[in-house]
């Protein structure tokens, strides 16, 4: 095991809704080590852009030796990325970080917008029971047919326009699901509530955060989170979201 | 053929080493890079202490470059000696540690408790500019920068080099100032300092508001530095600013630099250093050199 | 929605102008651009005499920059009076005409043969670093500085905007020295110093070793330096340094710049500039912002 | 008349010969004002790179609205270039410069290295007789079959391989071809003995000449040549070989 530094080609790339887009990269042997959780660091090809885009994986089929991402076109880099046809070759680093520590007990998994992707490859891989919540802004829902494959799920729209109005853990709260461990990836508000929400109801709760990054790999100490202990590796209380998450226990990290 | 140069006394099998800060304590990489295989392994900042760095975002893409404000982020230089130095030891790779204080004192007592230690060369770190006191302060002002070099190089047991700051008017002066001070050897450049503003946020992309830039961006204004150096003092010079690749490489040394960093390229490439050895290598077979010192300082 | 910006009692339609050196008397460029839709045309540098430049190669691409070193060639105020500004005045441009030197008498001539001419302001050019004498000379020292801003300011009867070099330790020195001797606006950043070395010769890119290093790869030092200026000193800025698009051009506008310019990026698109305002338009109406002082300095 | 600002569509790309590249681009109402001896100013889609390559126009085709180059892989500009496909957009800007002046008279068109391609244009629009001198390094030659269609094509090789040993000048002085106008494009030595030769024989010189750029259209001044008589528009002994070239009559300039 370990981290593979690769040229990895696109074998297809679709639009799945406004602004979001669905890529699949041949990553070799890759795509066996990879882990729900985990990312990459995909190199867009051009040369006035150095650094890493880090994107989480949302799909590993290690047959066919591909890892699947979902991203939002969120600055010129994704935007070049999004220009891409299948064939075009691409530096790609990975897999990246922790990822999910996955437990055999009832689970809540909730994914705020471009942070629902993460979330499909562990619940096709969580072999528990399990309750999905995914939060959108409007109608312009993606991915939730397929994450209907793994469980029930629950959707939230900040407009109303689908599910229940509001934000995911206004689903929660009103449909009242159960479990022991809640999975959550989504913007910093919403992971906010829902560290909170886990305190409230005695819950452990994994998260995923996310921050600026140079190196990917823990060395450069750019994308560090607090913590709320001095860490063992840094010996202050930064914890770097690279190599130590993104994935997070809630109690252990203040943001 | 030879590629390997020498740096105040220190054999170096070859000319080229990381830019402190950008390979973490070299154990990040050792993945990717075999540590023996390069001439050293430059770590990141070591305080006394353990220090905290800055608030997030630390880190900001610019055209071609980049802005960091990791401010000196380090465990302490007792953690170096426990963890790192020993790893760096048994991987086989030359080590210059670099070296950060808030005041004089402190970086005494780094250099003063890494003087038992597997440790080549020290560079000292006065330029950073992410951090409030020290860091840059010495790095701007050639007699501040004569004070500290004189105070540092009393107590160090193994050679130093004073890493140079280029947001300075004249990097002669500075230059010259820790040559006569009895620095050994010097690094430059250090990052420029740069800023980027989230103009859909209306606000500074860095919470450290301003940042070092670093990367190919700034490579033009590195090899001008190297070379006014390398043309004004007799000590040995390693060159950085921007290399990524062994083309880049040679730029610097044809300037000057006996040996020279990559910095910002790793995080492009993780195998970016052993790459600039290999194309070194390329470039001196295909131009039949035998040994790398004939490049060093060839143009003129 | 407005605009329109002031600079020393000045007004243009917008605040986009264009760099000296970069975009000729203007002439060349109304080809491609309508001349009178830019806030003002700044043309090439111009002395009181024809001067050849440096020897060629004068130019150097370098990773998202380019390095030159033209050496100020002009064809001497008379053939700008005769030539140019009758031609920019048809064209319906408000003009700044970036003047150089070697002496502070040349500047003097030039200024004084300007005066009775169609001529909205002068730009100071103290921080050319592509020629011996004059230029930067006058740019790096704070007391150079303020004299020669002085001995200019006396004479000009156009407003007059110093342009100040990036080669500095500190630049709010610089800025603060010549508002003090009476600068009615600051232009910023000139190019930085660098230097490229061609590794198949083994010989300098540039006939005249160093060049200024201008474009994007530079904006992160200019913007810095912007928003240092423009927290020091109460005279209006003129921000520039790497502006690709709109997007560069508000970062220098929130950092504080009352306008920018628009200098390399003519070379990788002959309307860049006119981009720059159409871009700057879209801005303004995506987020609702009636006039564009709004956002002059609205990152602090 | 004027100069384009435009994006054009590549519409084929093939190898001549060792790093010798060979691309017609679709480049609009370019095409029809374009002229022998002009050049185009051509940006690689790499966001490190600012500045233009100036490559020569080797053919035109009004009808199809085409321009053709023929350049030689010199850096990593070109080598990117040589990577694209058809259906690739390129920025370019055209027609720059001059062009030759076509004259009437009997013609020796010389070409040297990769000055030969804008020879091919010109070869083929002077209606006059001519003698064409193309001089290559070693056998590895291009675009010569082309040229004899439109008259008869000495040869000079470095390595002696094909045609005279020699330069360019050897050729003509060897086969003691006549002519009163030389149009010349190649490396500087060989127009150095061009002009050399001219003199020696009284004969007008139109000479190609190559500088680095900036902007191409005349107004930055970084490609000036020494002319011999102060210029009419810069007022010094300066001549840019973007607008008031890159074609000088040899007389007038000094290298
Ligand atoms: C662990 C992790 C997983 C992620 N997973 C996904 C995902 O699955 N799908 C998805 O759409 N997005 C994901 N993101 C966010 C994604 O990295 C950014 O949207 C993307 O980098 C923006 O790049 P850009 O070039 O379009 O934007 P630009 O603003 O042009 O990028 C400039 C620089 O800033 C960095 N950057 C910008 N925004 C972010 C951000 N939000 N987080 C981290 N770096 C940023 C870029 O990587 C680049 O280095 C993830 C981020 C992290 C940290
Ligand atoms: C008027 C004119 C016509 C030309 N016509 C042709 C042609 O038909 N075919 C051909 O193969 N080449 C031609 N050249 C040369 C061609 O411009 C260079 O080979 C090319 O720019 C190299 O680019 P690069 O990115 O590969 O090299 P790099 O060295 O990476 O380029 C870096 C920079 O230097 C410039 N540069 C490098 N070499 C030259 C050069 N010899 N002349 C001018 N600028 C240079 C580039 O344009 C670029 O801005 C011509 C040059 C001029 C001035
Ligand atoms: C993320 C980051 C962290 C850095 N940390 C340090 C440091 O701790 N000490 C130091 O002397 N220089 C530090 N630097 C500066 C580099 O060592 C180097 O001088 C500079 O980045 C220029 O080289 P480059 O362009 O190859 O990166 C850091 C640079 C970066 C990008
Ligand atoms: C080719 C060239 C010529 C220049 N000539 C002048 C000049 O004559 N006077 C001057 O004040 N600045 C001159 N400059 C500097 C520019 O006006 C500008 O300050 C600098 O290039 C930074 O802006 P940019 O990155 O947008 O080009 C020149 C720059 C270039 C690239
Ligand atoms: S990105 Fe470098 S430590 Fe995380
Ligand atoms: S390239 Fe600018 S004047 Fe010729």
């Amino acid at each position: 095991m370990g981290k593979h530094n690769i040229k990895a080609e696109i074998v297809s790339q679709k639009k799945l809704s406004t602004d979001i887009f669905d890529m699949t990269l041949n990553v070799g042997d890759m795509a066996k080590e990879a882990l729900p959780g985990q990312f990459v660091s995909v190199y867009v090809n051009d040369g006035s852009k150095l650094l890493p885009r880090p994107i989480s994986i949302c799909g590993i089929d290690a047959k066919h030796k591909t890892v699947r991402i979902v991203y939002r076109i969120a600055g010129k880099g994704t935007e070049l990325l999004s220009t891409y046809e299948a064939g075009t070759r691409l530096n790609v680093l990975g897999p990246l970080g922790n990822g999910f520590n996955m437990k055999n007990e009832k689970a809540i998994l909730i994914g705020g917008g471009i942070g629902i992707p993460p979330m499909l490859e562990l619940a096709k891989q969580l072999k528990c029971e399990k309750t999905i919540v995914l939060g959108y802004r409007n109608q312009d829902t993606f991915l939730k047919e397929e994450f209907e494959a793994y469980g029930e799920v629950l959707v939230s729209t900040e407009d109303g326009s689908v599910g229940t109005k509001g934000n995911v853990i206004d689903a929660v709260r009103e449909q009242a699901r159960e479990g022991s461990v809640i999975y959550a990836c989504g913007p910093t508000p919403m992971l906010k509530g829902v560290k909170a929400y886990a305190e409230e109801m005695g819950l452990e709760a994994q998260i995923s955060l996310e921050e600026r990054m140079a190196c990917g790999i823990g060395a450069c100490l750019a994308c560090v989170c607090k913590s709320k202990e001095v860490d063992g590796h840094t010996h202050v209380r930064n914890k770097r979201v690279c190599k130590d998450g993104p994935v997070f226990d809630a109690k252990e990290v203040e943001f | 053929m030879n590629l390997g140069v020498e740096i105040a006394g220190v054999s170096l099998k070859n000319p080229v080493t990381t830019g402190s800060g950008t390979f973490g304590s070299g154990e990040e990489y050792s993945e990717f890079v075999d540590l023996s295989s390069l001439g050293a392994v430059t770590t990141k900042g070591v305080a006394n202490v353990p220090w905290e760095g800055n608030p997030t975002p630390r880190v900001a893409e610019t055209y071609g470059g980049m802005l960091n404000a990791v401010g000196l982020q380090n465990p302490g230089v007792d953690v170096m000696i426990k963890r790192d130095l020993p790893f760096l030891k048994k991987a086989g790779a030359a080590v210059i540690v670099n070296v950060c204080g808030r005041t004089v004192e402190d970086y005494i007592e780094v250099v003063e408790r890494l003087s038992d230690q597997p440790v080549d060369l020290l560079e000292i770190n006065v330029s950073c500019p992410n951090v409030k006191e020290g860091g840059i302060a010495f790095g701007q002002d050639p007699k501040a920068l004569y004070e500290i070099t004189k105070a540092v190089k009393e107590k160090a047991d193994q050679p130093i080099i004073m890493k140079l700051s280029p947001n300075v008017t004249d990097i002669k002066e500075m230059a010259k100032a820790a040559e006569a001070a009895g620095s050994d050897a010097l690094s430059l450049i250090n990052t420029l300092t740069g800023m980027k503003i989230d103009i859909e946020k209306r606000d500074f992309l860095l919470a450290n508001k301003t940042g070092g830039l670093s990367g190919p961006a700034i490579k033009p204004v590195a090899v001008r530095m190297v070379y006014e150096v390398c043309s004004t003092v007799k000590i040995p010079v390693i060159g950085m600013g921007g290399i990524l690749n062994a083309e880049d490489a040679l730029e610097f040394i044809m300037a000057g630099a006996t040996a020279v960093a990559v910095g910002t390229a790793n995080f492009t490439d993780p195998c970016a250093a052993v790459k600039v050895i290999d194309g070194i290598k390329s470039y001196m077979e295909r131009h039949n050199i035998e040994d790398i010192r004939e490049l060093i300082g060839c143009v003129k």
